[in-house]
């Protein structure tokens, strides 16, 4: 069981430096096998994640003594769901990437970084090593650039290059911060154990100033609001398969080091600050929405929505109580699922768009692709928060922990916020009809197209992937309770640990 | 008066100096040998760095020492770090000397460099060692001198202007080290680099002011050999003037007997306490800045690499701000990933620039598509970057990013620790532009020659090494101990 | 088999099983979509599952019923579980049955079965009946389990549900760009009304720290002293959520605009789902409602506004649909009203009960209407006009409709309305403020309600065959016909869309459901939809005597005769009226005497949309304005190179590679390194 | 047991026309001898405070040779050096050296 461990991350790692590596040194890999060996790899890695769910498998073995590094993988209720939807979507990205593979280098580089990427978010949800964890965080950090600016959009090298890089450079800042914030800990508790951490707590007075610079280089991955420009750049360009997983794997590690850095240890610190971040978290929240009222890219809307929604997720958080925190564990997942699908599906409109301007007039797609059309309202739909879709529960739930937050934080702040929240879900449910009004119903007159458009519905694996998000989404918001429940005992043990 | 003699503990020094001198009567006596020299140089350094390797052992009592004198101080000790820093001096002595060898030059300036190179070498070991005044100085001018003397020795006119500026600059510096140790002695009264010697002189108020002077300085001397800014600005000249071995060897080998060197002042200062370290925090964070953003824009390549020892000495002295039992180590443990990955870096350059010529490597625009014509030479060259910035899949370079941060962190100066982290993102804009560049449009020179077997062996083996210290970073850690 | 293994209690008709009817209340319609979308590819299969499942859903509510009365159903039976959300919070999500919520549930279900048999009739060539068929089917499911639930968050979800899925009905049509937007606009307001609802659930159910209703029903009639003002704030907040959607003053202008969506689709909203589920709600909290005052006469305030509002909005409407939809306004406002005076101890029957007979004749009204439609191919009145003297046989289902909505004795209407009045003269005569701003209101729209169904009679049976000849040569579509009626009253004031820019007004397709270009066969729907009708028009006659049996406990037995006897001579005395007016006019409409300009704005009821854009404009203006930040964050962001490459240009000048500046450098180092060392130790 | 002061001003003294000469002059040899002073004054602040403290190692005056050697070998050094520079350019002019060609 120990091996499924180990198995879960390097797999996909192991293969993908093989591709990128492999690729043109020794001969030009095929794509073909390029797809398989992925497939192979990430379909193992899912394999191995649900068997750790199965049964919680422990190692805990010295690494790097010199820095106190230890290779500790272990899972834990708010640990497991993330794991196991970062080795479902890898599948899912795979085969996605199968049917649209973007030209800006061989498919084998493709491939392997996306294998790396993956590889790197199943490690950073296993490890329980603070210092490792930094480490699978920044695993994840040069195959995206390679994504972005190699693969990125075709039309504008310019803005592709600049996107890359200030994807990267921001996320290394955050992330030397949070190092920072983890030396510190880990310099005062004499271990980077996670739960030694979180055993030995810093001097209330010394816990501010580490949760802010924590939660300003994590803030930077989630993306808090001040610090998500470079979230809508990234995406716009990025490969599909590349969102699907920037918006999917990548913010949900800036959430969850929240959780496992600056909540569980510092809770004083926290506490301090909750009702600074819970402010900018509902900014981001009407921020976003706001922005996606008037935004003509689809791809960058889409983006625009995750910062809304990675706001309710921070607000949870920083509301101090156990429903707030179940909240957001839910929201985050909801928001993995939610955005990958709609990164598919508008992904795939714009490849057959050959753009994703929302003003040029287009024929009602309810009408030439009724498949793209239903997962794109359902995707639209949950991410306005439609009950009975993922994305419900966690917003809801979400205000109702902020209306009265735990501890004595200032209530009439927060129930400001609350109030704040909920016009943000008004402005999502706005954004989101709008982009059915334009795209599902057709913004082109008594349904008469003005130029032959290339018509063609979802086939194949883009179906699959598609289908299988979609059932995802309207499963989450249906039986919320299987979730819920995976976390609950965790979540409670946090309160009690934080609580102290 | 009687010293006590550990001949074999000496030796790290011994066999290289007294090689060098036996190297040069043989060359007096017979001037055949031509570039064999530099194989004998490597041989013997390596032979000094297999006496070391035993005091690496965790098991080592430590730290050991000898030419102590009968009142029970020792004139020469070698702890864990030290042991460390030796290895690293002695090994990357010989790899530069292995890169020398198929560079064709003069038969009687072979000779000579070798000899330099062993001689500098040496002192860089000594250095490392030295806990008195005297040695101190001597040790660290041998390994200063040579070095000025190896840049010089390529009669071409940039060499010169890069000789002359680090001549010049070296010895202002050596003089201001000189009044530093002399005020050091007025302050402390003792020749010998020993705590409580300083702890006395700290009690009285003139003498402290005066050792206060002293520390300063002989930090802003040796911040000259550290190229620390605004001590760096031979740097870019020397490296862009010297022949490309000539250049790994300063930026490898004689920073270590630098930072060495500062370590032994460290060692005896920490003693009084934090404040006089803020020196040292200010120039770390100025060199850090300094040398990326000058990089942000470098266009030759040498240069480049000599803006970066400028940015990355910047981060070796980045945990001596701080006085904890973990500064020490970390410094030396970051110095130690930084010459390997530096070294592997030079390698690369100086097989290109031998196969495609001087003038193929130095312009950063000629490594473009070097993924395509040299695999071998960009994966290692890409690893090599990858380790400087601290990003994975270079895990150790990561590791050593965490070492240099870690006390600064711990000790909570958070200014400090938010310029390095500014600096941790500088620097991977830094490297990415050549990353980019090695995977980007393919750019092929007029005439291509493949590796020299030397160079190719070379590579392999630093690709080696970096992917095996990336996998089990402890494996190279350990040398500068626990 | 059930019966074999004795699950089954004959006398209580308790039945021992995991799934209760109560679960197949919601469960069957919520699995007409389910089944459409995965098994059906056309029309005729989506027929079947749809008629199929929506008659399990109406027998299911029957059952139920059946179990009420033998007192053998479950009252609060579990589903998906208690949501773990910590020791301090229960969600349990379970149902709740009682005797009123039964009651609702059949009704709802049998209109949602009437409609989904009519609209097989109805949309008979639409090529996308199975969307509709599954809306409708989702949408009944939601209100389910609004009127079933019995947790907070049970009825968010159906709440939210329903607004939805009157979006998807309302722009079924969506090659049109005017149902586009009744679609956008309906779904926007309720939402817009509804972002204070979430607040209201909150405070209620955490001051309970549960969202059990009982639960919160309970804590707070205990706390109700301590924190009165944060009930009273609960509350405001759920009487704007249920203004938004039961289309009360001032978001009543969406339900209109709701017109633009197929007439089965109109029925179901107003008969028996979205605008009642307010009421079911509300009534739901009836007796929190009643400890605060204030609550209880913004209600009545707002309802009385809207419920006069409406009454006179629907007497000046040119398209006889939209007549129907202000009355249903004005109807569910009686309800609310129903409601809101009610005192302590009673329970919300009133409301219920005219929710029941409004949801049968107002069903009833919208299906005739959609009939005829068909037949005139249009609900304008050049259109309807003499409609039913050309089509006899639908002659008495309207007329029944028509007199119950109007509220003569002894129909349903009248039977539910009058009980309402009682209570408020009743309490009006007690000295209650709520009461009597409530009969003041009541006693108007007595009165507008007889005059609209009057007018609305008289143009349906109107006659004078030559001018409708020439009309008819006229008049192409009734669409068109619409839009130009409109477009030359709008020519000063262009539509706009969300986004305040104006939306050109092309000519939209001919309604998909037309004679001319398909073979469309009969005249009259189906024998299951006719039965459907006259099974409505059956309980608009005699649904009265609901108020007699135990299922709903009113005041019967000792009505204020002359208050009655008052009113129907006040009604006649109109109905004589507006039969005056309606003389010597080309169509027989009343409304014709009053003035032009009065009746266009009448149609475009009184320009709220404008009002509505006017408050939208500054959204996207500061979105904008927003955006426009945001370039600005971003270039800041994009700005940090240029400044770190112009630092590097700055410092090489300083780099003049000459030795002599390098011992500078090193000299001002010295001096500056010794400074610190000295300063800072 | 002479008085201490004068010599320190004399170190002082000498330190300072050294730097002075360093920084001042353009021909390389006279850097040489700003340098050279440079390194007097050390050499003499090691012979005063050795004279001052009873040292056992007499560790000042051992110092001052010791500098002196350095000195020496390192003047052997640069002017080689400079030697070099000479007939590369003709000049020993430091302020024209490293001009960009």
């Amino acid at each position: 069981m120990v091996a499924a461990l180990l198995v879960a991350p390097l797999a996909p790692i192991v293969a993908g430096l093989a591709l990128v590596t492999g690729d043109r040194s020794v001969r030009s890999v095929s794509r073909h096998t390029a797809y398989i060996v992925s497939l192979l790899a990430t379909v193992v890695s899912l394999v191995a994640s649900v068997l750790i769910a199965k049964d919680r498998p422990v190692l805990n073995r010295q690494w790097v003594p010199e820095i106190g590094m230890r290779l500790h993988l272990a899972v834990d209720g708010i640990s497991v769901p993330l794991l196991l939807m970062t080795a479902a979507i890898g599948v899912l990205v795979v085969l996605h990437a199968r049917h649209e593979q973007p030209e800006g280098g061989t498919p084998a580089t493709f491939f392997g970084c996306l294998l790396l990427v993956i590889g790197g978010g199943i490690a950073t949800f296993l490890v329980q090593d603070a210092i490792s964890f930094f480490l699978a965080f920044e695993v994840v950090l040069v195959p995206m650039w390679v994504l972005i600016g190699r693969f990125g959009d075709r039309r504008d090298a310019r803005e592709r290059a600049r996107a890359a890089y200030t994807f990267v450079l921001y996320t290394v800042l955050g992330s030397t911060l949070m190092l920072i914030g983890i030396l510190a800990m880990t310099f005062a508790a004499g271990t980077s154990d996670l739960a030694g951490i979180a055993a030995h707590p810093l001097p209330a007075s010394g816990q501010t100033a580490v949760a802010l610079i924590l939660l300003i280089g994590l803030g930077i991955k989630v993306p808090m609001w001040p610090l998500h420009s470079w979230l809508p750049r990234a995406h716009t360009v990025a490969p599909t398969a590349g969102s699907m997983l920037l918006a999917a794997v990548l913010l949900k590690m800036g959430t969850y080091g929240v959780v496992r850095l600056v909540l569980a240890p510092l809770p004083e610190g926290v506490h301090r600050l909750a009702p600074y971040i819970g402010t900018l978290a509902v900014i981001g929240i009407i921020w976003g929405g706001l922005v996606c009222l008037v935004e003509r890219s689809l791809k960058r809307l889409v983006a625009w929505s995750s910062v809304a929604h990675m706001g309710f997720v921070l607000l949870g958080m920083m509301s101090g109580t156990e429903i707030g925190l179940q909240a957001a564990l839910y929201a985050n997942i909801a928001h993995g699922v939610i955005s990958a699908l709609l990164f598919a599906v508008v992904g795939g409109l714009k490849h057959r768009w050959g753009g994703d301007d929302l003003d040029t007039v287009r024929r009602s797609l309810r009408d030439i692709s009724p498949r793209l059309s239903l997962v794109l309202v359902i995707g639209f739909a949950a991410s306005m928060g439609l009950p009975g879709l993922a994305g419900f529960w966690g917003e809801v739930l979400a205000i109702f922990g902020a209306w009265n937050p735990g501890g004595d934080l200032p209530d009439g702040w927060f129930h400001v916020l609350a109030a704040g929240a909920s016009v943000g879900a008004v402005l999502a449910a706005g954004y989101a009809l709008r982009v059915l009004w334009v795209v599902w119903q057709g913004s082109a007159h008594g349904g008469v197209p003005p130029k032959p458009e290339p018509a063609g519905d979802a086939r194949g694996n883009e179906w699959v992937v598609a289908d299988v998000l979609g059932a995802a989404t309207v499963a989450l918001g249906v039986i919320p309770i299987v979730l819920l429940h995976a976390t609950s005992d965790a979540v409670t043990h946090l309160m009690a640990v934080a609580g102290r | 008066m009687k010293l006590t003699y550990d001949w074999w503990l000496l030796a790290p020094v011994v066999i290289p100096a007294v090689g060098s001198v036996l190297l040069l009567l043989h060359d007096a006596l017979l001037p055949r040998l031509g570039r064999a020299h530099w194989a004998i140089a490597a041989v013997l350094l390596l032979a000094g760095a297999a006496t070391v390797v035993p005091g690496a052992f965790p098991s080592a009592d430590n730290p050991r020492e000898t030419l102590c004198l009968p009142t029970g101080a020792c004139l020469y000790s070698v702890d864990h770090v030290g042991v460390g820093l030796q290895l690293t001096a002695l090994v990357s002595g010989a790899v530069i000397a292995l890169l020398a060898l198929p560079i064709r030059v003069p038969a009687e300036r072979a000779a000579i460099q070798a000899v330099l190179l062993l001689a500098a070498t040496a002192g860089a070991t000594g250095v490392v060692a030295a806990r008195d005044l005297g040695s101190w100085l001597v040790m660290l001018e041998l390994a200063t001198l040579p070095a000025v003397a190896l840049v010089a020795l390529r009669a071409r006119r940039a060499a010169v202007d890069g000789a002359l500026s680090m001549l010049t600059t070296s010895l202002v510096s050596f003089a201001i080290t000189t009044m530093g140790a002399a005020l050091w002695f007025a302050a402390t009264g003792s020749a010998l680099f020993t705590g409580d010697a300083v702890l006395n002189a700290s009690h009285d108020a003139d003498s402290r002011r005066i050792l206060v002077l002293a520390v300063v300085f002989i930090i802003a001397g040796l911040a000259f050999k550290m190229s620390l800014a605004p001590f760096h600005a031979w740097t870019p000249e020397a490296f862009g003037g010297a022949s490309v071995p000539i250049g790994g060897f300063l930026a490898v080998t004689s920073k270590a007997a630098a930072l060495a060197a500062l370590l032994v002042i460290f060692r005896s200062v920490t003693v009084l306490g934090t404040s006089a370290l803020a020196a040292i925090g200010v120039l770390s964070a100025l060199s850090m800045t300094l040398g990326n953003v000058m990089a942000l824009r470098e266009q030759n390549a040498l240069r480049f690499l000599a803006w970066s020892t400028v940015s990355q000495a910047g981060w070796v002295v980045l945990p001596l701000a701080t006085v904890s039992s973990r500064a020490v180590r970390s410094a030396a443990a970051y110095l130690v990933v930084y010459a390997v990955a530096t070294l592997v870096a030079f390698v690369v350059v100086t097989a290109l620039a031998h196969a495609d010529g001087r003038g193929h490597a130095t312009g950063l625009a000629s490594y473009g598509g070097l993924l395509r014509r040299r695999p071998l030479l960009a994966v290692t060259l890409a690893l090599a970057l990858l380790t400087l910035m601290g990003l994975p899949p270079a895990v150790l370079g990561l590791v050593a990013k965490v070492a240099a941060i870690g006390p600064v962190a711990g000790a909570r100066l958070w200014l400090l620790a938010v310029i390095a982290a500014i600096n941790a993102m500088l620097g991977v804009a830094v490297y990415l532009r050549w990353l980019r560049i090695l995977f980007g449009k393919r750019k092929d020179p007029d005439q291509a020659d493949r590796l020299h077997p030397v160079h190719h062996v070379l590579v392999i083996v630093g690709a080696c090494a970096l992917v095996v210290t990336s996998i089990a970073p402890h494996s190279l850690l350990q040398i500068v101990g626990r | 088999m059930i019966l074999t293994d004795g699950r089954l209690d004959t006398t209580t008709l308790a039945l021992d099983l995991p799934v209760q009817p109560s679960h197949l209340v919601v469960l069957l319609p919520a699995a007409i979509p389910v089944l459409i979308i995965l098994l059906t590819r056309k029309s005729a299969q989506a027929f079947v599952v749809a008629s199929l499942l929506s008659f399990l859903g109406l027998l299911a509510p029957i059952v139920l019923l059946a179990q009420q009365i033998r007192g053998g159903a479950v009252a609060a039976p579990r589903t998906i579980g208690d949501l773990p959300v910590g020791p301090g919070f229960a969600i349990p999500l379970h149902l709740q049955v009682d005797r009123l919520s039964v009651l609702v549930a059949v009704a709802v279900g049998l209109v949602s079965w009437a409609v989904q048999i009519f609209t097989r009739w109805y949309l008979y060539s639409d090529p996308r009946y199975r969307q509709f068929a599954a809306g409708v089917g989702l949408f009944t499911a939601a209100m389910q389990l609004v009127v079933l639930s019995g947790d907070m968050l049970l009825t968010l979800i159906g709440w939210e549900l329903m607004g939805w899925c009157s979006y998807l009905l309302i722009g079924h049509e969506s090659e049109r760009p005017k149902a586009r937007r009744a679609a956008y606009k309906a779904f926007m307001v309720t939402r817009i009304a509804d972002t204070p609802l979430v607040i209201g659930l909150a405070i209620l159910s955490l001051g309970a720290h549960s969202t059990d209703i009982d639960a919160v029903v309970a804590h707070w009639t205990h706390a109700a002293g301590g924190h009165h003002t944060a009930l009273t704030a609960a509350l405001l907040c759920l009487i704007c959520a249920v203004a938004g959607k039961s289309a009360q003053v001032p978001f009543q202008d969406w339900l209109p605009d709701a017109m633009e969506g197929p007439t089965p689709a109109s029925a179901l909203i107003h008969a028996a789902t979205m605008v009642a589920a307010g009421t079911v709600v509300l009534g739901k909290l009836i007796t929190l409602l009643e400890l605060s005052d204030t609550a209880r006469v913004v209600l009545a305030i707002v309802a009385s506004v809207s419920m006069v509002a409406a009454g006179i909005l629907a007497f000046l409407q040119h398209d006889l649909k939209r007549l129907l939809a202000w009355s249903t306004v004005s109807q569910v406002a009686l309800m609310l009203l129903g409601l809101a005076v009610v005192t302590p101890p009673d329970d919300a029957d009133l409301g219920i009960a005219h929710l029941l007979s409004h949801a049968m004749f107002k069903a009833l009204l919208f299906l005739m209407v959609g009939w005829l439609s068909v037949l005139v191919s249009g609900t304008t009145v050049e259109r309807l006009s003499g409609a039913l003297s050309k089509h006899p046989a639908c002659r008495t289902m309207m007329g029944i409709g028509l007199l119950a909505l109007a509220g003569v004795p002894p129909f349903v209407g009248f039977v539910s309305k009058d009980l309402i009045v009682d209570a408020a003269a009743r309490g009006g005569i007690d000295g209650d403020l709520t009461a009597r701003i409530a009969f003041a209101a009541l006693v108007c729209v007595v009165l507008l309600t007889a005059a609209y169904s009057m007018r609305m009679w008289l143009i349906l049976i109107h006659r004078t065959g030559s001018q409708r000849v020439q009309v008819r040569k006229a008049v192409e579509d009734s669409y068109q016909v619409e839009d130009v009626g409109i477009v030359e009253m709008l020519v000063d004031l262009p539509q706009v869309d969300h986004h305040g820019r104006p939306l050109d007004h092309t000519e939209p397709l001919p309604v998909v459901v037309d004679e001319d270009d398909e073979p469309f066969v009969d005249q009259q729907p189906g024998g299951g939809a006719r039965l459907g009708l006259q099974l409505l028009s059956l309980l608009s006659v005699v649904g009265g005597a609901l108020v007699l049996t135990p299922m709903l406990d009113v005041d019967w037995q000792h009505p204020n005769v002359w208050l009655i006897v008052a009113s129907l001579l006040l009604m006649g005395a109109v109905a004589l009226v507006v039969r005056m007016m309606s003389v010597g006019t080309v169509y027989g409409d009343a409304a014709a005497r009053i003035p032009v300009l009065v009746r266009a704005s009448a149609s475009r009821g009184f320009d709220a949309d404008r009002i509505y854009v006017a408050v939208v404009r500054p959204v996207i203006a500061l979105a904008h304005a927003v955006t426009r930040v945001e370039g600005l964050l971003d270039r800041g962001v994009q700005a940090l190179p240029r400044l770190s490459a112009g630092i590097a240009r700055r410092s090489d000048r300083l780099h003049d590679r000459r030795p002599t500046s390098g011992l500078v450098a090193v000299s001002v180092g010295l001096v500056v390194v010794g400074l610190m060392g000295v300063v800072l130790w | 047991m002479i008085h201490s002061a004068p010599p320190m001003v004399v170190v002082g003294l000498l330190f300072g026309i050294g730097l002075y000469g360093v920084l001042a002059r353009r021909n390389a040899i006279l850097v040489l001898i700003g340098v050279e002073l440079m390194l007097a004054a050390a050499g003499l602040l090691f012979v005063t405070v050795g004279s001052l403290t009873s040292d056992s190692l007499r560790a000042g005056q051992i110092m001052t040779i010791f500098v002196i050697n350095i000195a020496a070998a390192e003047i052997a050094v640069a002017l080689g050096v400079i030697l070099a520079i000479f007939r590369a350019r003709g000049n020993i002019d430091m302020a024209q050296a490293g001009e960009r060609e």
